[in-house]
């Protein structure tokens, strides 16, 4: 049993960690920010080519790395400490997600290559906005998609769309495909772009519907959104690592009647109960990540209890953070309103803590007779 | 027990109503609902003027001892006045630290002449004052404060820095904590100065906070001046002065306050019954919280109002700042929680980003009001005493429990 | 504007305070805790024919002090401090509520004066448990009630009963009719009484409905719990006061690490956080006390919100107590575990906190068109 | 990353786990579920003849080195033998202390002669141990234990009182810190004694706790002796080997007791089935949440394990007390959560009180396994270090905070 990095993976996850600590960590992101940028592009150049992590899950014979989530886990842990304003999110953990899960060999091979050379980008836009009618020539495709990750941007758009029967599906859609409107969502965190995404019956060819055999419709939805989620959650674990690096370094810096502030009782418990947070949330990560690629079966009850883990965690890591530094937490100035604004969007991005424990309470067949019950009283 | 307003207290609002009816429904129409916490940056011009409309009308010390000028109208006409002023939707007012903070110090322990120099100006509500206390290094801890003053030929010669100065860019004055014994420590050695902001010396920057709005500002002297009778108490008698100017807040603008609470609370009942996230128990619960949180901070308010009313504050209004504070962050995080993935979109909603704007800096940074109630209320457990320093000034002065070493 | 008690007022209070003192306090509730007892027989002599208070809110018209709510406060704050067992709480808060609120002249001239004499106890039995039947004779009562507090040894029951329609009225039953069965229940709590009712076609006279004109049905039954819950957090006030007293009494005499306990941080913040609960707790319950007198068109809300606050208030300052006590507040000859089952059990009596919030929420049109929207999906 | 066991580790666990089914499927059936925290008072003659049988078979001290006597199994195997213990329901161990926490103390520190005397009696499951720690002025305070011995004609005389003392009333030993320079303080001049506890000068008296029954017990040392060669390491350097012995406990049971918290948590999730409370949106999520909790305590100490079965443990093992016991704590309020007004009654019900019983003092006070696992939950957070020291160790040990003054 080794519940750590391998020496390989973890050479991945330095080897990210170095890159953004050359763009300065989270400077970068606030350089985006103070533009109203989408992107920091020289990262994800260094990412995406220096590095080839565009591929890092496509398959080998589709111009990728092949490797697996806990890889993903460890890219993302270090990009979320920097908070990382990079397309490798959408691109590799929600529509490679969906990639992985649901195209069928040939959309595979249509689809990653472009990807994991990192010469076009995408994103997931999951929900029920969007209507899928049969034509004769294809599918059409109508509706809204909002707080889409990227969705501006992303060069190739993954949609979830519903028949009329409700059967939810996705679909490979171009970015610049006619009837696609776009634009970019003014957000409170400017860290990462959300958009709204319009289709204004686009007209899709039938192969457009990712169709992996015995890996469509629902089940493969939530199968990719499991797997995405396990990348949010590792992100917010390496944001909220960071939060309490700040933390205690200031602490220990800071002083206040006379003496260091991290020598006083009430600033070494709230420390104590976030490290208790952080690392907690570095085993539920690097498990869900494991659990990614090795154990299918537990897959849903472990990403839900991660997401809904590592949301709350890294929230209450952020916001702490800022009581923590006192005044100067509060200020533009200082990166911890970048992290506590990213915190509390990643806390509401592909489902609530709440949403993810009504899950699991489902699963443990709580409520399970609720509408019933309702009925008969 | 007896809970009800007197018929004395009645007339009293009627009048106060009336006269804001009157002002706030005509000339000073558009500065309802501007300015106060996250807001200071709105209308300075206009609420400068309204500050003057408030003197001449003689609202301004409402408290203060009539032989300093003022009305000496008892707590509970106070509070009167700043309930109908909440609901009234009055704009923040700027004079607030001169009127409630310096007034009553400088009425207390300043000299007859510095009463007469600078009372009636902020009764006339023509000269705004500031608060020159915390330091970089001196946040919570006074007694750290290393701004130096030194007497020169009549005048003290001040060098150092004030930071999370409120108003610091448009005041007249400043009441500034600086030691003035070089060779002191601590609590020792410190006079209380009243010093003019516009003079060569002094500079002022605006501290851009995390709303993206400039809140607080940083005040640094360098060879600022004044004279040398401006020193409330006795040279090297300023902590004590400083502390009392601490006491001289009785919470009588709380119920205002609360009045404002309570319309950022029906704003966010409203949004969860409009995009049904009323139908979560949880957040049905959390909400019906709230509401109890604000009723239960109403009844202490009118608890510490009527005794206060009789003489001294009771032990038990030392906890209203960590009250409000805490209470007031948790409802910008369920307004966010209620507003679900929505709560991430700001106000200019349906807007492109605006590209000239952002590419000034900073970006187009344009909160919806619930968004800055979250972000904002962040500062409301950290300014005025943390509620760490809360927690330890209940722990020793209500409770009695020995001070850590 | 007065926010406190008059000075009559606080004679009664210190005058409850003397008479619980006399019989050491807490330690008068352990000695009938431990003898498996119902009720200290010697401080309810004291409370109903020394001082009278059996009388506190009985019409003077019927041999009672004819006071109010704010008094009722008054004695139920002492008496939670000492976490009095007697039949008080029962007889004056549950039973006197509902007759204060339902009883017509007659009932009240037929029953109060036993009560007010403290020659009879009585309960009230809320809930659902109860069918009523019309016959030719009165009313046949049958049914179970369950936790009704002293419901072994009142002399007189206010039993709510629904008839076929669905419609609750309240009753007073004699406790030695025929057909009623009780027993008590084996508690945690064992300072406060609960007994299982039982109605075996308990027949009962038509007279025996409380029937005051415009206060009979769901409206008088909600206001008399509404008054019993003011009673009830005043109770909670009083022993959560008293849990604060002893934990900061042991703070500043507790040495550890060559110092008292609260000179530490952890425990001066615990401290205050307590002090917070139990200072708004107080005006709460005045408040609320205040209210049942003077303001009936907000009772319902102000008492809903003093529950609430109240019973969680009380649960946090026992629970604390016994953690700010370290291994003694475990023992069983410390006090606080006698304060921390009472402030559970408390907490669960005339409706848990959620379910006050639950009803707040309702009348805040929170959920309003929640069936409605649920049917629609 | 790879978190599967191996197929050597799974040999090793159908080993355990034929020999336990065996036993307790047979001759101590009896005994399943029987004893553990808040039950120490059950059936202790036939969990004493367990401890021999245990001993016998070769499964105490399976982690101990082999040159001490023991099997030298690496800490996954032993963390696959709590595993099934606990799944088997096995008894709680009365061992646990002589075998986990004095045995490898002596074997790191003993003497020779120290060792061959008394570890293989622990093998056995013969000689049981003790903790004198704790004093009623020395809690979380090891330094300020008071309990003196003096060393006269070749023995030590003991003299004092240690309070919290698992299974005294039963133990043949007891290994007592205690302080052999009367003119010393605090960390030195403490000794670390091996004391018998079958002696007259030593009085146990149980202590009752909330939950009614006795799981500690006061220890009063009144000219109780020892043989002067029954101190770990030398005079003087007691604070050292009772810090050394603190560190022994490696967590494998961990993964044994999060099976009974399971078993815990998955009566309270039948427990609002079968009542409805699982209706109730707001218990719904605070029963995930308890799942969700369980998961990642299980997940945390994998993660120890695998790392403390390479060498030391991580930083991180610090925190599993505190995460352990807050759980806990918190699993115990949801249980009468979910019970509703029913939580408040104990186990008899629908039988009367026994009048007798009740006579007998204390009252017949028969409890739900609910109601006990809430009412001793209590004492998860203070005992073993309370929440408040785990903290602070955190603070200090793990994230390299300065220690308070």
């Amino acid at each position: 049993m080794r519940f750590a990095f391998s020496d390989e993976q973890d050479e991945l996850r330095r080897a990210v960690r170095r890159a953004v600590e050359a763009r300065g960590g989270a400077r970068a992101a606030r350089e985006v920010v103070d533009a109203g940028g989408d992107h920091d592009a020289a990262l994800w150049r260094t990412l995406a080519h220096d590095l080839g992590l565009a591929g890092l899950i496509a398959p080998e014979a589709h111009g990728g790395a092949g490797l697996g989530w806990v890889e993903v886990v460890a890219v993302q842990q270090e990009l979320g400490a920097a908070l990382a304003a990079t397309p490798w999110f959408a691109t590799v953990a929600l529509a490679g997600a969906a990639l992985r899960v649901a195209a069928d060999d040939a959309q595979a091979a249509a689809l990653w290559p472009a990807l994991a050379r990192g010469a076009r980008t995408a994103t997931l836009a999951p929900g029920a906005g969007v209507a899928a009618r049969a034509t004769p020539r294809g599918v059409t495709l109508a509706g809204v998609a909002r707080h889409v990750v990227d969705g501006h941007t992303a060069g190739l758009l993954i949609i979830e769309a519903h028949d009329d029967a409700g059967e939810p599906a996705l679909f490979a859609v171009d970015g610049d495909a006619p009837g696609v409107r776009r634009r970019r969502l003014p957000t409170m965190d400017r860290t990462r772009a959300l958009a709204e995404v319009t289709l204004d019956e686009v007209e899709v060819p039938a192969r457009a519907r990712l169709a992996r055999a015995g890996r469509a419709g629902r089940a493969a939805i939530d199968h990719a959104l499991a797997l995405a989620r396990i990348a949010l959650a590792a992100e917010q674990l390496g944001a909220a690592q960071r939060c309490l690096d700040l933390s205690v370094d200031y602490a220990k810096v800071r002083h206040q009647f006379g003496r260091p502030i991290g020598s006083f009782q009430a600033i070494q418990h709230a420390c104590a109960e976030l490290f208790v947070l952080v690392e907690s949330a570095r085993s539920a990560v690097y498990f869900a990540g494991w659990s990614a690629d090795h154990a299918p079966d537990t897959l849903a009850d472990v990403s839900a209890a991660t997401a809904a883990y590592c949301g709350d965690a890294s929230y209450r890591c952020a916001a702490d953070t800022i009581q923590l530094h006192g005044g100067i937490g509060f200020t533009w100035e200082h990166d911890a309103h970048l992290y506590f604004k990213r915190a509390r969007a990643s806390r509401a991005l592909l489902g609530a803590p709440d949403a993810h424990r009504d899950a699991i309470a489902a699963r443990l067949g709580l409520g399970a007779d609720h509408v019933a019950r309702e009925g008969a009283t | 027990m007896d809970l009800r307003f007197s018929a004395e207290d009645d007339a009293f609002r009627a009048t106060v109503r009336a006269w804001l009816d009157a002002q706030l429904g005509g000339e000073f129409r558009h500065l309802r609902g501007k300015g106060g916490p996250g807001h200071e940056h709105e209308h300075v011009e206009g609420r400068l003027a309204w500050e003057r409309a408030l003197g001449a009308a003689g609202w301004v010390g409402l408290g203060w001892p009539k032989a300093a000028g003022g009305r000496g109208l008892p707590l509970l006409h106070q509070v009167i006045f700043h309930e109908e002023y909440a609901r009234a939707h009055g704009p923040g007012r700027i004079g607030h630290i001169g009127e409630n903070l310096l007034a009553p110090t400088i009425a207390a322990m300043g000299t007859e002449a510095q009463q007469r120099r600078f009372l009636p100006a902020i009764a006339r509500g023509e000269e705004l004052w500031c608060q020159g206390y915390s330091e970089p290094g001196a946040g919570s801890d006074l007694a750290g404060v290393q701004t130096r003053a030194e007497l020169r030929a009549g005048h003290w010669h001040l060098t150092g820095q004030k930071i999370w100065t409120s108003h610091a860019a448009i005041s007249d004055w400043c009441f500034v904590v600086c030691r003035t014994d070089p060779r002191s420590a601590r609590h020792a050695g410190l006079s209380y100065l009243l010093v003019p902001m516009r003079q060569p010396g002094i500079t002022v920057r605006p501290i851009r906070q995390l709303t993206g709005t400039a809140e607080f500002c940083e005040v640094f002297f360098d060879g600022a001046r004044c004279p040398e009778d401006h020193v409330v108490g006795a040279p090297g008698d300023g902590w004590r002065v400083a502390m009392a100017t601490l006491t001289f807040e009785r919470g009588a603008s709380t119920l205002g306050q609360q009045i404002g609470f309570a319309a950022e609370l029906e704003a966010i009942l409203a949004a969860a019954r409009a995009n049904g996230a009323d139908r979560d128990a949880g957040l049905r619960r959390r909400l019906a919280d709230a509401w109890i949180g604000l009723q239960v901070m109403r009844w202490n308010a009118l608890r510490m109002l009527a005794h206060g009313a009789r003489g001294e504050l009771p032990r038990e209004a030392l906890m209203s700042k960590l009250y409000w504070a805490t209470w007031h962050r948790a409802l910008g995080e369920l307004a966010m929680d209620v507003l679900g993935p929505d709560a991430e979109i700001g106000a200019e909603i349906g807007a492109e980003i605006d590209p000239e704007a952002a590419a000034g800096g900073g970006g187009a940074y344009s909160l919806t009001p619930l968004q800055e109630t979250f972000l904002f209320s962040r500062a409301d457990t950290i300014y005025a005493g943390s509620n760490e320093i809360q927690k330890n000034i209940i722990a020793t002065r209500a409770l009695g429990l020995p001070r850590g070493t």
